[in-house]
């Protein structure tokens, strides 16, 4: 083996070991499949998403395979839609709320002092609106754009990432490599990004799962109040929305997304579970 | 029936089968302490919890009998074992800090084992025997103190309710799994005093585990040295420690320091082998003087000789090497490079240094040496600015530095550089070898991709490493390995001065004498040293000057020869007579 | 769509059916609870309508919720009120008198009619509610429709005869009240305090939650049926459903088009399919661009496939609409003007000539009664054949309101008969003239047609009016919405109604 | 009282002050902010009040009346001074006092909330205990597999499916709809609570179970809990007398965050099942843009955030020997 200097060896290699688990294996085959659903879903799709193929609520048949919606759109064509929107929206907010709260985790943890306290404060005030009510208030304020639900749902998650980042942080700023790194006076960003936050990728791969699954679940709540993404785009949580009251007549319309989320949701809770556990018994817990 | 205890072929494996444990026997009679001597990884507090018939999760005790007073403890069902812990055999953890639970009183730890169970005894008797054996352990007995939690009480105390709590069940085996480890030497030699008393007086088969020579000296009547889970040699203190037979407890022997002289410390090169690629031959074999290829084919057995056995083809073939051959003493004083003026440091309101002064020359090594809570490991924090909360000046190379690390300059960054107590602490788990010393490289030497590859391979190199340790991550080397990772990491930085926190004291003897080893050699080419530790004979080896620390203050200066023959201070000699130092005069 | 599609919604239907009478079955070896929760006593009638915290029991200050108008309808009389098919019979009113011009009303009420608190109620009365209808202090609904009496002009004649003197001929003056926002209360109303005429008296009231009122036993009329009535806010129709379906109320006001097939495959409720007046009109602005060239109305209106709107936006319930107003066919029966129908070719060509092909525009509607949000997809979707890209956009109700009468192209909804509706929402100064419509023609048309108080000689007037709509209008009026309602099997005396509601008549309302 | 229980309770204090007066800056910055959150709200309220038959000038009178003419900040700070009056003003929508709105409804809101989780807590423990003990068993696989189904799906279609379970097509067991009579007190009428009750407790305890799994999990590997068993401690003592209590403290810090949550948080709950709670009044109001409401409501649930906070630390603080602090 050369020697080598290269620290994306040393990621990569964190990855794959974090394959080995079945369960990352499986959790990633189940968000890349939805992914890929996403993605390709729209090449697929018989008709367009808002087509009107049929009477309402009608059942599956050759024609419309899962059946047509309340308007009489195709449910199947609408769901190989319906996924963009709330997976990039998911997703993107995920990443929001955990860069933020990681940054706000990590400098609390590592500045101390004044910094910690009023960070952590104003992690407390935001904790103090719950996150429906807290976006609530801002989508009534500037109307229900998909940028703003996502910074919304981002900025809602935040709080608590910090949290866990912080207290994860605590234990690793005091570790003698980080004291080395700022003894011989490596940049505090440097600090940070790489002594720090490698080694508190356990905690945060599981906050990982479970924001993702926190999007998910806001994102259609506000689609059930009405506060999300609008008609007529095709959204598997407005589908749900759409569709929930027929659930007895037509259960397709809704079971078809729920299940795509649910896959999801749970794929990426495996996922990071299996990463975490993965990674965890690789670096020894010493 | 058997007075006693007899340990007959315990053997332990993990549950995927892999061996840990290799047919260990011994017996004890009442009233004598054994003591169980290993580095780490050479299965001893394995074996120590097995005698409780307890083999942690992940493992499970695979053959072999534990006969206390003629009952096999292992032949016992699990609930039968648990009536018999506590009551005939007894454990004393390590770190009682750890060991016992934040969250309840002392006094209920302490009485809970004697008022539940099939034996149960009623609260008024068992509140009796609870304060005879705090009495015995020197504890007080009163209703506050047993009301106290584990964070209300200091190490020495916590150390002794762990004894306490062990034998308030009138056990017939104590198990002690290296409790005095954690310890200042003062605290420890009482501890070690009193387990040597309770044995007598209560009639107890001891085992006492420990990787410190000079305990086990000082406590154990006879002397099991374990390696790689299997018994190395097993016989009286005095002949195991005094004339050791196999070459095994020879090196360790020579790796250990004394405070009695100046002398080189011989390592044993290599490490210990993975139990689960173990070959046929002879574990040690790698690392042995005298193997050869017998000893690489066939492992050799243990053999009985009268009360001592040995696992070794070729005993008593190593040279017996008693006596110290006293290192060359340090050069007259060069060039002062670092002065340290009326340092004040605080913990928040608490003064934990005070107002002290000291100079450390080029190429000298300076000892800092106190007892925990002596403010020594704070001053070395302040010196590569860690701690900022100070008053007085640091000045290196005349220059005045600034409080804290990250308003210091580059200059000073580079020069003096920090070797840390712990080293699974001080190397970034997610980065390789390469990239940790690499970092140092590129942060102060800018350079082409090959550029720094070199410089790092030169370090790593100089510290005695294998390029090849290039590309691991540190939690596939062991911890002498790691140490000298961070050695590397410092040098390639091209210090001047090395502040050493402690930098031996979470290793093996063996490793120890080879880092320090490496510290030396480094001294030779002109750097300077700061080196903080607890450890006397440590101190001795390796340090031109001392100067000791009690409470943060400065009890004594002196050069290393003069304090450890003419100590100036009470203080001083009080440290000094509580070094425990392997001596063949102790069993005798 | 296919007859093949037909048939299988049909089979749905049997399906569900099927599935429900399984629930059913596995329920039986349930605890007994389902029973706790089912009526209280026979007596009491429950019924599930829409409101919110505003809830009101003031019939004249309300913001119109359907719980305010369930209660203030069976509370309060009106002096007239709308028949089932949407002719106006009288309530309070013994008579209405004109002089020859109809710019006098002399109104007579009927003899004998007691309120809650069992004084007489009289000519005071009324003075005293259409001052209060008009009150400038407080705006209300109400004030808008009688508009054109000056309250100073209104004189006590006897203690059951009033005079109204009007400044201009008004001839559907009977109608007018009707309205239901046009209650009768005594002298001296207090909202906290409710007392009215009404066929069930107050009490209890909690905003948003429920209110309670029982039988008024003097009633001027036939008695209520039930002892009790409830009324409950729920205002999730699927939540409506639920609670239909595990008894908890008897009656649910809301009920969306498309979910209709749930109640229709459930025995143990009833579907209420009310020919509505509503309208659910798309207006274009006829003041700013792009709707100011007529050819681009007109282009937008044959772009309507009125079928398949009527099909999907209201699950087939409802009718198609002609681009005119007012569903109510009494009293001057249908319309003359030809249906018009999809024509895609010819909204091209008309979008050409008009220098507006392929063009790009929002359509705002909002969540506020079931089919706005739909009609408007289905539009949509519809003008891509024309070329014309639409883009929903589905407001919050009150963003919507904040804006009401300024958006360009919109969704609205509007029920009533035709006056009264082209009052408010095609004369200039209309609140509801969401289209911005001034024709001068028109105006003169409407002035003739409510001076004007025989019923024939209006109607040719009001078919000119709808030929006018019809060509130059800025609605697109693609259909009329029928209202469902669901109620549990086994009540009598529910029949559809077209203006109003038959829960604005409950106490025709019995357990049979 | 020894010196070191004395000093603990001299610190307890002065650590409650403190904290008590952080909480009330606190709450001033987020009574601040949730005025100005809600003063940005657009959309007239004259004109929510008028529906869209309003014209101009009855929107001018209307305004004036309800105060809607003032600067913003005259009405921050008359709201403030009426609030620290205990009054809360008028609701803009339905001209009664705020406090005759929410009142009732923080009543619901905290009667079910307290019902879920006086079972969901034990719950939690009882399963976090029995799923650490057997970790990567049957029944562990099995209860993570259900609570990560459960916490995948969105809080609506989760009571959807308990709907169509318990209540209207499978089991027609308890009321769908949350139909509460106003003049009953809330605890006679448990049957109708049924149903968002057992949806918060699913919640709840497929959250909180997790976190008492993962702390006793954690507690099982200590030095004491090995101690405890080498000491010859029968495995029921240990679970009982040095596990649980360990794992007590973030189990109860965890309980308060979700309770402070479920108060206000779960407003789709609330709507699924029509249940008259504070998150629909909020909703609602929000909807409405009854101002007034909507500010007393956010108000009550950060108030109710901060306060479970401050108890659960004191509760933390007792439960955690003395010497290792109670702070975090």
């Amino acid at each position: 083996m050369t020697p080598s200097l290269s620290r994306r060896t040393g990621s990569q290699s964190a990855l794959v070991r974090g394959l080995r688990n079945s369960r990352s294996l499986i959790g990633l085959g189940m968000i890349g499949a939805i992914i890929a659903l996403a993605i390709v879903g729209p090449a697929l799709a018989p008709y367009s998403p808002s087509e009107l193929v049929g009477v309402p609520y009608d059942i599956p048949n050759p024609d419309t395979l899962l059946g047509t919606d309340s308007l009489g759109r195709d449910v199947l064509s609408r769901f190989l839609y319906g996924g963009r929107n709330l997976v990039w929206m998911a997703i993107a907010a995920t990443t929001l709320g955990l860069s933020i709260g990681i940054a706000i985790g990590m400098a609390s943890a590592y500045f101390k002092g004044m910094t910690d306290e009023i960070l952590m404060r104003l992690v407390d005030i935001q904790l103090a609106f719950p996150s429906v009510v807290f976006a609530l208030l801002f989508v009534t304020m500037l109307g229900p754009s998909p940028l703003l639900l996502v910074i919304l749902v981002g900025v809602s998650q935040a709080p608590s990432v910090a949290r866990i980042t912080r207290g994860a942080a605590l234990g690793v700023v005091e570790r003698d490599y980080v004291q080395w790194a700022r003894a011989v006076g490596i940049p505090t960003r440097r600090i940070l990004m790489s002594e720090v936050l490698p080694n508190i990728t356990s905690p945060l791969l599981v906050e990982l799962g479970l924001r993702l699954m926190w999007s998910i679940s806001l994102l259609a709540g506000l689609s059930f109040l009405g506060y999300g993404i609008q008609p007529p785009n095709a959204d598997w949580g407005l589908m749900v929305n759409e569709s929930r009251n027929a659930l007895t007549i037509q259960p397709w319309a809704v079971l078809a997304p729920i299940l795509a989320i649910a896959t999801l949701s749970i794929g990426g809770n495996m996922f990071a579970e299996g990463m975490s556990r993965a990674i965890g018994r690789t670096e020894g817990t010493k | 029936m058997m007075k006693g205890v007899k340990v007959a072929s315990l053997g332990i494996s993990l549950l995927d089968g892999t061996r840990i444990v290799h047919d260990v026997s011994f017996a004890i009679e009442p009233g004598k302490v054994l003591g169980l001597v290993g580095e780490s990884g050479s299965g001893k507090s394995t074996v120590a919890k097995a005698l409780l018939g307890y083999a942690g999760p992940g493992a499970r005790i695979g053959s072999g009998s534990v006969f206390i007073d003629g009952e096999d403890i292992l032949a016992l069902s699990e609930a039968e074992r648990r009536e018999r812990r506590g009551r005939i055999i007894s454990y004393v953890p390590q770190d009682a800090g750890m060991s016992l639970n934040p969250g309840l009183s002392i006094g209920t730890q302490l009485i809970e084992r004697l008022v539940s169970g099939r034996d149960a005894q009623n609260r008024a008797e068992a509140a009796a025997r609870i304060a005879e054996v705090l009495t015995a352990v020197r504890l007080p007995t009163d209703r506050n103190f047993l009301a106290r939690y584990p964070s209300e009480l200091s190490g020495g105390q916590l150390q002794r309710i762990g004894l306490a709590i062990a034998v308030v069940g009138r056990p017939k085996l104590l198990v002690l799994d290296e409790p005095t480890t954690a310890l200042d030497v003062a605290t420890r030699n009482e501890v070690l005093k009193l387990v040597s008393d309770l044995s007598k007086d209560m009639h107890l088969c001891s085992v006492y585990v420990s990787h410190d020579l000079g305990v086990i000296s000082a406590v154990a009547d006879q002397v099991m040295v374990l390696y790689a889970g299997r018994v190395m040699e097993y016989g009286e203190g005095a002949q195991v420690l005094g004339a050791p037979a196999h070459p095994y407890s020879h090196a360790l022997l020579r790796a250990v320091p004394t405070t009695l002289g100046r002398k080189p410390l011989e390592g044993i090169a290599g490490t210990a082998p993975d139990l689960r690629s173990r070959g046929t031959g002879c574990v040690f074999v790698a690392r042995c003087p005298i193997g050869d290829d017998r000893c690489a084919a066939v492992e050799p057995a243990l053999v009985v000789k009268g009360a001592s056995s040995i696992r070794c083809y070729k005993p008593n073939a190593v040279e017996a090497k008693t006596n110290i051959v006293p290192l060359p003493l340090a050069k007259a004083r060069g060039e002062q490079i670092c002065a340290v003026r009326n340092l004040v440091a605080r913990y928040g309101p608490l003064d934990v240094v005070r107002d002290v002064s000291f100079e450390i020359d080029k190429g000298e090594c300076v000892a800092l040496v106190g007892e925990s809570g002596s403010g020594k490991s704070t001053l070395a924090r302040c010196m590569i600015g860690l701690h900022s909360n100070y008053d007085g000046t640091i000045a290196f190379c005349g220059d005045t530095l600034p409080r804290k690390a990250e308003t210091r300059n580059g200059d000073a960054h580079r020069r003096i550089q920090y070797i840390f107590q712990d080293p699974y602490a001080s190397l970034n788990p997610r980065r390789t070898v390469g990239d940790s010393i690499g970092l140092a490289v590129r942060h102060f030497f800018p350079g082409s991709r090959q550029d720094v590859l070199d410089a790092v391979r030169v370090a790593v190199e100089r510290a005695g490493l294998s390029p090849d340790l290039m590309s691991r991550y540190p939690s596939e080397l062991s911890g002498g390995e790691r140490q000298r990772v961070a050695i590397a990491r410092a040098l390639v930085c091209k210090p001047d001065l090395l502040v050493c926190d402690e930098p031996t004291s979470a290793l093996d003897v063996s490793v120890q004498a080879s880092i320090i080893e490496l510290l030396r050699g480094l001294m030779a080419d002109g750097l300077a040293m700061l080196f903080v530790t607890h450890d006397l004979a440590v101190v001795r080896s390796i340090s031109d000057r001392v100067i000791v620390l009690q409470q943060g203050a400065v009890v004594e200066s002196a050069s290393t020869e003069a304090i450890f023959s003419a100590p100036a201070t009470g203080y001083s000699r009080e440290l000094l007579s509580h070094a425990l130092n392997v001596r063949p005069a102790i069993a005798s | 769509m296919s007859d093949k599609r037909t048939i299988e919604y049909l089979t749905t239907t049997r399906r569900n059916f099927l599935l429900g009478t399984t629930g059913a079955v596995l329920s039986l070896g349930v605890l007994p609870g389902s029973l706790a929760f089912a009526a209280d006593d026979a007596v009491t009638l429950r019924v599930a309508a829409t409101g919110s915290n505003a809830d009101s029991l003031d019939p004249h200050r309300t913001q119109g919720q359907i719980t305010d108008i369930v209660r203030f309808m069976n509370i309060y009389d009106g002096l007239s009120e709308y028949n089932p098919d949407a002719s106006v019979g009288l309530s309070l009113a013994e008579s209405f008198t004109p002089n020859a011009d109809s710019t006098e009303w002399t109104l007579k009420l009927k003899a004998g009619i007691k309120t809650h608190d069992g004084k007489d109620f009289g000519a005071d009365d009324i003075i005293f509610s259409v001052k209060r209808i008009l009150d400038k202090e407080h705006p209300t609904k109400g004030s808008a429709l009688i508009s054109f009496i000056d309250p100073a002009n209104v004189t006590k004649v006897d203690a059951a005869t009033v005079l109204f003197k009007l400044k201009d001929p008004y001839g559907p003056f009977p109608d007018v009240w009707a309205n239901r926002y046009l209650r009768m209360v005594p002298v001296g109303f207090d909202p906290a305090k409710p007392v009215g005429t009404g066929a069930f008296k107050y009490v209890s009231f909690t905003p948003g939650r429920e209110s309670v009122f029982e039988r008024f036993d003097d009633y001027f009329r036939e008695k209520a049926k039930v002892k009790t009535l409830q009324i409950v806010n729920i205002s999730d129709a699927a939540a409506s459903i639920n609670a239909l379906r595990g008894g908890q109320v008897d009656m649910a006001y809301k009920i969306p088009f498309a979910e209709a097939r749930i109640i229709v495959a459930d025995q143990a409720m009833k579907l209420l399919n009310n020919p509505s007046a509503m309208a659910i009109p798309i207006y274009m602005r006829t003041d700013v661009e792009p709707f100011k060239d007529v050819r681009v109305r007109q282009a937008f209106r044959l772009i309507a496939n009125r079928e398949q709107m009527v099909k999907v936006a209201l699950a087939g319930y409802g009718a198609v609409g002609n681009d005119v107003q007012g569903r109510s066919i009494a009293p001057c029966g249908p319309t003359p003007i030809e249906q018009r129908k999809q024509d895609i070719a010819q909204a091209r060509k008309l979008l050409d000539e008009a220098g507006k092909a392929g063009l790009t525009i929002d359509l705002v509607t909002v969540n506020g009664t079931s089919g706005m949000v739909e009609c408007a997809q289905v539009f949509a979707e519809q003008a891509k054949a024309a070329g014309v890209t639409i883009n929903v956009k589905v407001t919050e109700e009150a963003a919507y309101l904040a804006n009401y009468g300024n958006w360009t192209f919109g969704v609205d909804f509007l029920s009533d008969a035709y006056l009264p509706v082209v009052a408010r929402s095609l004369l200039p100064g209309g609140t509801f003239n969401t289209s911005h419509w001034n024709d001068a023609d028109f105006n003169a048309l409407y002035k003739k047609a409510v001076s004007i108080s025989n019923v024939d000689q209006r109607c040719d007037v009001i078919h000119d009016m709808q030929k006018a709509e019809y060509e130059r209008g800025g609605n697109i009026i693609w259909g009329f919405a029928n209202t469902l309602n669901a109620y549990k099997a086994g009540l009598a005396g529910i029949e559809p109604y077209v203006v109003d509601s038959p829960f604005y008549h409950l106490r025709k309302v019995s357990f049979a | 009282m020894t010196n070191a229980s004395r000093a603990a309770s001299r610190t307890i204090r002065g650590w409650l002050v403190r904290r008590s007066a952080l909480a009330i800056l606190m709450l001033l910055i987020v009574s601040f902010l949730i005025f100005c959150a809600t003063q940005a709200l657009p959309g007239d309220v004259a004109l929510i009040v008028l529906g869209k038959e309003a014209s101009a000038d009855q929107v001018q009178m209307v305004r004036q009346q309800l105060n809607l003419d003032q600067p913003v900040l005259v009405q921050y700070l008359r709201w403030l001074t009426a609030l620290l009056q205990g009054d809360f003003g008028t609701s803009l929508v339905s001209r009664v006092p705020v406090t005759d709105i929410l009142l009732p409804r923080i009543m619901n809101s905290f009667f079910i909330v307290t019902l879920s989780m006086a079972v969901a807590v034990p719950v939690s423990l009882a399963l976090g205990v029995l799923t650490a003990t057997r970790k990567d068993g049957l029944a562990d696989r099995t209860i993570m597999a259900g609570s990560i189904m459960v916490n995948a799906l969105p809080e609506f279609v989760l009571g959807l499916f308990l709907v169509l379970l318990l209540s209207t097509s499978v089991f027609h067991v308890f009321p769908a709809v949350s139909l509460l009579s106003p003049g009953k007190p809330i605890w006679t009428q448990t049957d109708r609570l049924a149903m968002p009750v057992i949806t918060l407790i699913l919640l709840q305890v497929t959250y909180l179970y997790r976190l008492v799994r993962g702390t006793v999990i954690d507690v099982l590997q200590t030095e004491y809990v090995q101690f405890a068993a080498l000491k010859g401690m029968s495995p029921r003592r240990i679970l009982f007398r040095h596990v649980l209590p360990n794992a007590l403290v973030p189990a109860i810090q965890a309980a308060g965050t979700i309770f402070a949550f479920s108060v206000g948080g779960v407003v789709v709950i609330e709507y699924v099942f029509g249940f008259p709670g504070l998150g629909t009044a909020l909703a609602d109001a929000v909807g409405m843009r009854d101002i007034p409401v909507v500010q007393a409501a956010v108000l009550v649930i950060s108030v109710t955030f901060f306060v479970v906070n401050i108890i659960t630390d004191i509760v933390s603080f007792m439960l955690t020997p003395p010497g290792r602090g109670g702070r975090n």
